[in-house]
């Protein structure tokens, strides 16, 4: 486990931030896809094993491939002489650091009152679907819902506005 | 779980030791070592199998292909090299080894390099979880179904990587084309397998293929001979065509279109990689059809079980590629839009209808009234999705949309 | 084996990258991409704090996380989409020169 | 009424006819949200949907009405209740239900029959109307909600179904609402009524805070059983009333406001704006009756704290007094006015205000029975009456000035046999006539009635009365020759079969009554109803049937005597006119209460209306103006100063603000990650404050 976890934090933190710096926007996005594996490993490390193939398949199977294909439609692929950074990123980055050091804080002020150790749970993927239809099963049907508005939405906004008629 | 050594079926044994005897092998085998060390040399004794199993399976099959095109074609195929050509896939081996590897001058060469490495690493560790035999599986995992569609998921995002690395208009078409055909077709394979965990109940294809080895009388429960089970199993056939970009869904590398697709660029070992990717993909959705659908390593007769499972696996498994290779040699190309259009406009619907069927099957309880009920629901989709989906519009150009 | 702070803070720290990317680049899409690290950030916390909380036989945080995930997708869905329209009227996803709605 | 079923063991367990008694008034609700969707020419359609729902409606409140009578032939006093809790706040929590038990039975079945009989009826009133299938869609909608006050046994319950009936009053009383007056009179009954509801919900609050509940039976916990109206009775209010009395009051003022008791009448004579249907189903026959339900149906808390013998009481309270005396002044009251109205609607309407006044006085005196008795049988020869009205109008063409009739008994025979009939029962016709049982009792009530003395002789002055505008509006419209324009016509079968029906039953329900066999006194008060003529045999009944028969004869014999088979001309004033202007002129224009509720109220409003305006133009418009004024001052001195040079400062101090403001516009800059950055560091603001505040 522990052995585990320093490799796959240090290959989720590169990604993101390949996904954030890169040059090249496709480079970003395969970097964002990296990010996503190392988080999915860093779940099996977390004894769940079925959040984190659902993240492998959701994230890396199905939302880079949409971010790429954004990318390639938006003719992103090649870097804007202009930089690719906006005039204003040092109050930004500013920002993220105040983020990141209010959330730091937080967890080092509260670092004695979290647990180290805990039983691995008994958990099955049997169990996560019994949860997913009786106690869950309101949330999901309304995820239901929101996935099939959102997908109509994304084709309406991305028809063209000839065809939005048809 | 095993290791693949044939020269090691030394002494002829009973069916129930020959069935088992990778599992002993390897437990000998391991036997050597300090127990701590034993499961990990387990697993990676089972790794090596692995690969080194699938590649020469790789090689038998791009042969059977080869010879079999040509006889359908009315040709010999390789026949120069060792007797009936029978050597051929290691000449071309050799020769994919020493070749020069060129890259283009602007490719993006670090996403180029590892295109290659993804597609075949990801491809073999989606392997992990078939149970090619009794006890034979190298990883049996609680969700091992949702594993493999991860892994296939990510198989796109190389093919991704390949075709955009080339910088080449040809290989980012192929990749475009690769993308869109497995999105649409991934989504029916998940379909059409869902259907199983719905009967099943279980996300493990070990305990999947365990529901299905068992006989009332001399015939196997394989979920093929239900209504829901032929309707999925035809889908995933379809599916699994699309998904490894085999004829005649081979767009994404038409050679008469687009020069060979993603891999245009590509040349010696990574095309090789390439080919063996495909070729291991292929493979592994069989395997996976053979688990859903044939009862994965079980006879298909009582009788039979005392022939080795795993046998039966890889039995099935290359019919099924002969049935690929057959197809192939039968079947003309499709164009893009009717691709898309029978996707999403006959094979979806018709697989969700298929997901409420099997609810019904499930809950109409043993009897006869529920195969009636399906099969006809079935029968009367199949006609009323033909006539509706694939309904042919007037012809006309076509509209090619960018988003500019 | 590893202590929760540490999954904590990783999950801060690829919060603040996301942030960060969200905040200075340019490319829509980029912002996108920023979005989604700090969304997978917060997952891991539920993950983490599932497996570490008294209860994980509730399977409150793991369905919290898939859920995310799942309202992750529509969200990355449609939000591509929106880009792409913007693009399609602005011909750029250039965000510094994007501002119709400027007061 | 646990305390009257003394004789009987009461059942309390809910049957399945129980269960399903919520159809009753659901049944039409939704048969009238199906009509409106309807379009206007699916006449039959609507028709078909509003007839058929309360027929099974009538259905069920038979088969309920048939178990009662099952249990109570068995001995047992039937009170199935079901009851589910609506909506909860804090630890108390609001309950709805339903009731069945004599009384809710016998009146549903009632509301059912009648209604469905006036529903056929307006079938062919309406027949020519283009709105018919609104007209459809508000009766089911009224059906329903009185058949909701009906079973409910909720307090709540009642009082939603209440609210619903009076909006489909008002919709029906303005059904044209084309006629101005129509709309007036809508407008009219609307408020009315609302003062006496405001009474009524002040009552149910009050009820709500004492007891906790609002279910009327509830196995013992109920607010209108032993224990509540005990917990009740201690609590005193102001003016030394107990708590009991008090809201017994204001729920007596709700139903006072809805069955057009004394002060709150005016509206109901200007009700007959409406469709005649309407006049006969909302304002005879139930709705106006609601209130004297809903004060049967309180009666425990009416008479709380008087011990029952045997359905009799022996004392009374201040509740019941204020009721008695409030019914027999409306009486005697409408019955004076009703003397000297030339509208034919107009009569029955303030004879029906003095019938409900004659509920109310034996609600008052005699018990629940008394009240309810004469309340089921003038539901049948009103309604009778008032479709014979109708049926009458409809034959001369909608003449409604009984000046303009005469004769008509030629002209439409069925008509007037059927309408007589109902006069008769009206004015108390002796032996054969249901109106003579009903009323007989309750002047028996209030003759023995040990407490009240005085409501007797109004009541019978009353009888004598209606006796007399009876018999002048029949001689009126039916004797002597036609005096209208073109001659009356007979009206169609779908019409005349109903009023045939009612007459029939306007002379026999009078049988369940007869003090030989009070058997509907006994089916409600839960006991044995014995058969004997010695019912007859004490000399006190046979005297006082004597007198109220002497009293009727009077009254025809003069009425006649006065109007029979004379013509006068339709311009010819009244015989009383001419003997007795003085007292005619005040009982024609009706005792003045509306002008003096002109003079009243409505001025009152003017006037503060006025004062208001006044306020409005002097004093404020006054300050605004002195203000304005100021204004003009100050922009006259910067005027000065600005041509002594001070443009340019002037200028610069613009230009000060137009920058500024783009300084603040710059915030508005239209770029998303501005304002993600603004959210973000609200975030870390937020979260920072969080921890810092929570840190030990």
């Amino acid at each position: 486990m522990s052995i585990a976890f320093y490799p796959l934090a240090v290959l989720t933190l590169a990604g993101g931030l390949g996904a954030v710096l890169l040059k090249n926007t496709v480079h970003c996005a395969l970097a964002l896809s990296v990010a996503f594996a190392g988080l999915a490993l860093l779940f099996l490390t977390l004894d769940a094993q079925f959040a984190g193939f659902a993240q492998i398949l959701v994230y890396v199977g199905a939302v880079a491939i949409l971010v790429v294909f954004a990318i390639l439609l938006t003719k992103g692929s090649e870097t804007p002489e202009s930089g690719i950074f906006s005039h204003t990123w040092f109050v930004g980055l500013i920002i993220a650091a105040g983020v990141f050091a209010v959330l730091g804080w937080a967890v080092l002020q509260s670092v004695n009152a979290l647990p180290n150790e805990s039983a691995v749970p008994a958990i099955t993927v049997h169990d996560i679907g019994n949860a997913l239809v009786g106690r869950y099963v309101l949330p999901l049907e309304i995820v239901a819902l929101l996935l099939t508005a959102a997908t109509i939405g994304a084709v309406i906004v991305a028809l063209h506005e000839k065809e939005g008629a048809k | 779980m095993f290791v693949a050594s044939p020269i090691s079926v030394a002494s002829a044994m009973s069916a129930a030791n020959l069935d088992q005897i990778f599992v002993i092998l390897k437990n000998w085998l391991v036997a050597f070592l300090p127990p701590f060390w034993q499961p990990i040399a387990g697993v990676i004794l089972c790794v090596v199998a692995i690969v080194g199993l699938y590649p020469a399976l790789f090689a038998i099959a791009v042969l059977m292909e080869r010879k079999g095109l040509g006889r359908m074609q009315n040709r010999y195929g390789p026949n120069r090299v060792g007797p009936f050509g029978l050597f051929q896939p290691v000449a071309d081996g050799i020769k994919a080894l020493i070749k020069e590897d060129v890259v283009p001058f602007n490719a993006d060469h670090v996403v180029h390099f590892l295109a290659p490495l993804v597609l075949v690493v990801v491809v073999f560790m989606s392997l992990a979880v078939l149970p090619m035999g009794r006890n034979m599986v190298l990883v049996d995992m609680d969700s091992g179904l949702l594993f493999f569609f991860a892994m296939g998921a990510s198989v796109e995002l190389s093919i991704f990587m390949a075709g955009w690395s080339s910088r080449n208009k040809y290989s980012l078409l192929g990749a475009m084309r690769a993308i869109a055909q497995m999105v649409s077709y991934e989504l029916v394979l998940l379909l059409s397998s869902v259907v199983v965990v719905m009967i099943s109940g279980s996300l493990s294809l070990v305990k999947i293929v365990d529901a299905q080895a068992t006989y009332s009388g001399i015939f196997p429960h394989w979920y093929v001979f239900t209504p829901w089970g032929l309707a999925s199993f035809v889908i995933f056939v379809i599916a699994s065509t699309a998904e490894t970009n085999r004829s005649p869904f081979d767009l994404p590398e038409g050679e008469s279109e687009i020069v060979a697709g993603y891999f245009t660029e590509y040349s010696g070992f990574k095309f090789a990689l390439f080919f063996l990717g495909e070729y291991v993909e292929m493979f592994s959705v069989a395997g996976l059809g053979t688990t859903l659908f044939l009862g994965g390593w079980s006879a298909p007769l009582s009788f039979l079980g005392v022939i080795p499972s795993w046998l039966w696996f890889f039995l099935k498994v290359e019919l099924w590629i002969c049935f690929f290779i057959w197809l192939r040699g039968t079947l003309p190309r499709l164009r893009q839009d009717q691709l898309m259009t029978f996707a999403w406009k006959f094979v979806l619907p018709f697989t969700l209808l298929n997901l409420f069927v099997t609810a019904l099957w499930r809950f109409m309880g043993e009897g006869w009234a529920r195969w009636v009920v399906c099969s006809v629901i079935l029968a009367a989709a199949y006609v009323v999705f033909g006539r509706l989906g694939l309904a042919r519009r007037h012809v006309g150009p076509r509209s090619y949309r960018y988003a500019e | 084996m590893t202590p929760l702070a540490s999954y904590l803070l990783v999950a801060a720290l690829l919060f603040a990258i996301g942030l960060a990317g969200a905040l200075t680049r340019r490319n829509a899409i980029l912002v996108l991409i920023g979005i989604e690290l700090m969304l997978n950030a917060a997952n891991l916390n539920l993950i983490a704090f599932w497996r570490y909380g008294p209860h994980p036989e509730a399977l409150t945080g793991m369905m919290f996380a898939i859920f995310s995930i799942a309202v992750a997708a529509a969200e990355a869905a449609v939000g591509l989409g929106l880009v792409i329209a913007i693009y399609r009227s602005a011909h750029t996803t250039d965000l510094d020169q994007i501002n119709r709605m400027k007061g | 009424m646990i305390q009257e079923a003394n004789s009987f063991t009461p059942s309390v367990a809910a049957s399945s006819i129980t269960g399903i008694l919520w159809l009753i008034p659901a049944i039409p609700i939704v048969a009238s949200g199906l009509i409106a969707l309807l379009k206007q020419p699916r006449r039959r359609l609507a028709a078909t949907l509003s007839i058929g729902s309360l027929g099974l409606s009538l259905l069920i409140a038979f088969a309920a009405f048939a178990h009662v009578i099952a249990g109570w032939s068995q001995g047992i006093a039937v009170r199935e209740t079901v009851n589910f809790t609506w909506l909860q706040f804090g630890a108390s929590n609001v309950d709805l239900g339903w009731v069945l038990d004599p009384l809710s039975a016998i009146m549903a079945l009632m509301v059912c029959f009648v209604g469905l009989l006036i529903f056929i009826y307006s079938v062919g009133y309406m027949a020519h109307d283009e709105n018919f299938t609104r007209f459809f869609c508000f009766l089911s909608l009224f059906a329903g909600g009185m058949l909701g006050v009906v079973i409910s046994n909720s307090l709540l319950l009642l009082f939603m179904s209440w609210e619903i009936v009076g909006l489909t009053s008002y919709l029906l009383i303005g059904f044209w609402y084309h006629k101005p007056s129509a709309a007036a009179a809508a407008k009219k009954a609307f408020l009315t009524t609302r003062v006496g509801d405001v009474f009524f919900l002040l009552g149910i609050v009050w009820l709500f805070a004492q007891t906790g509940t609002l279910l009327f039976y509830n196995n013992g916990a109920g607010s209108l059983e032993a224990s509540s109206l005990a917990a009740l009775l201690t609590q005193h209010a102001a003016f030394g009333l107990t708590a009991a009395t008090a809201i017994a009051l204001l729920i007596f003022a709700g139903a006072a406001g809805k069955s057009g008791q004394l002060p709150l009448h005016v509206w109901l004579p200007d009700a007959m704006e409406g469709p005649t249907p309407v006049s006969a189903l909302i304002h005879a026959a139930t709705m106006v009756a609601a209130g004297v339900y809903l004060i049967a149906r309180v009666y425990p808390l009416m008479s709380a704290g008087v011990p029952m013998l045997n359905g009799e009481m022996s004392g009374t309270t201040t509740a019941l007094v204020v009721v008695t005396w409030v019914g027999a002044a409306t009486a005697v009251f409408a019955a004076l006015i009703a003397v000297a109205q030339n509208d034919i609607k107009r009569i029955l309407a303030y004879s029906t205000v003095s019938q409900l006044g004659y509920m109310m006085a034996g609600l008052g005196l005699g018990g629940v029975a008394v009240g309810m008795f004469h309340l089921i049988t003038h539901a049948f020869f009103k309604a009778l009456l008032f479709m014979g009205a109708g049926s009458v109008i409809h034959g001369c063409h909608d003449e409604q000035d009984i000046r303009r009739m005469g004769g008509l008994k030629a002209d439409m025979p069925v008509t007037f046999v059927t309408y007589s009939i109902g006069m008769l029962a009206l004015s108390g016709f002796p032996i054969f006539f249901s109106g003579f049982w009903s009323k007989d009792g309750i002047l028996e009530a209030a003759h023995n009635s040990a407490f009240i003395k005085g409501p007797f002789y109004l009541l019978v002055f009353g009888a004598l009365l209606t006796a007399f505008y009876m018999t002048r509006q029949v001689s009126y419209v039916f004797f002597g020759y036609w005096r209208g324009h073109h001659p009356a016509h007979e009206s169609p079968k779908v019409m005349t079969i109903p009023l045939a029906i009612l007459a029939f039953f306007a002379m026999a329900l009078g049988l369940i009554g007869t003090s030989a066999w009070p058997w509907f006194r006994a089916f409600l008060n839960g006991h044995a109803a014995p058969f004997d003529f010695h019912g007859f045999a004490e000399p006190g009944l046979l005297a006082l049937m004597a007198t109220s028969t002497i009293v009727v004869f009077l009254g025809i014999g003069f009425g006649w005597s006065l109007y029979g088979n004379k013509t006068p001309t339709a311009e010819e004033p009244d015989v009383l006119e001419k003997s007795v202007p003085w007292l005619w002129k005040p009982l024609h224009d009706r005792l003045y209460v509306d002008e003096f509720y002109g003079m009243t109220v409505i001025a009152f409003y003017y006037w503060w209306a006025r004062v208001a305006d006044w306020l409005d133009r002097r004093v404020w418009g006054g300050i605004v103006s002195g203000i304005a004024w100021l204004f003009g001052l100050w922009a006259q001195f910067n005027r000065l100063l600005d041509i002594n040079g001070v443009d340019g400062g002037f200028d610069k101090a613009c230009e000060e603000i137009s920058t500024s403001g783009g300084l603040l516009a710059r915030v508005q800059s239209g770029r998303v990650q501005s304002y993600l950055r603004i959210l973000a560091v609200g975030m870390v603001a937020l979260a920072a404050i969080l921890i810092w505040s929570s840190r030990p």
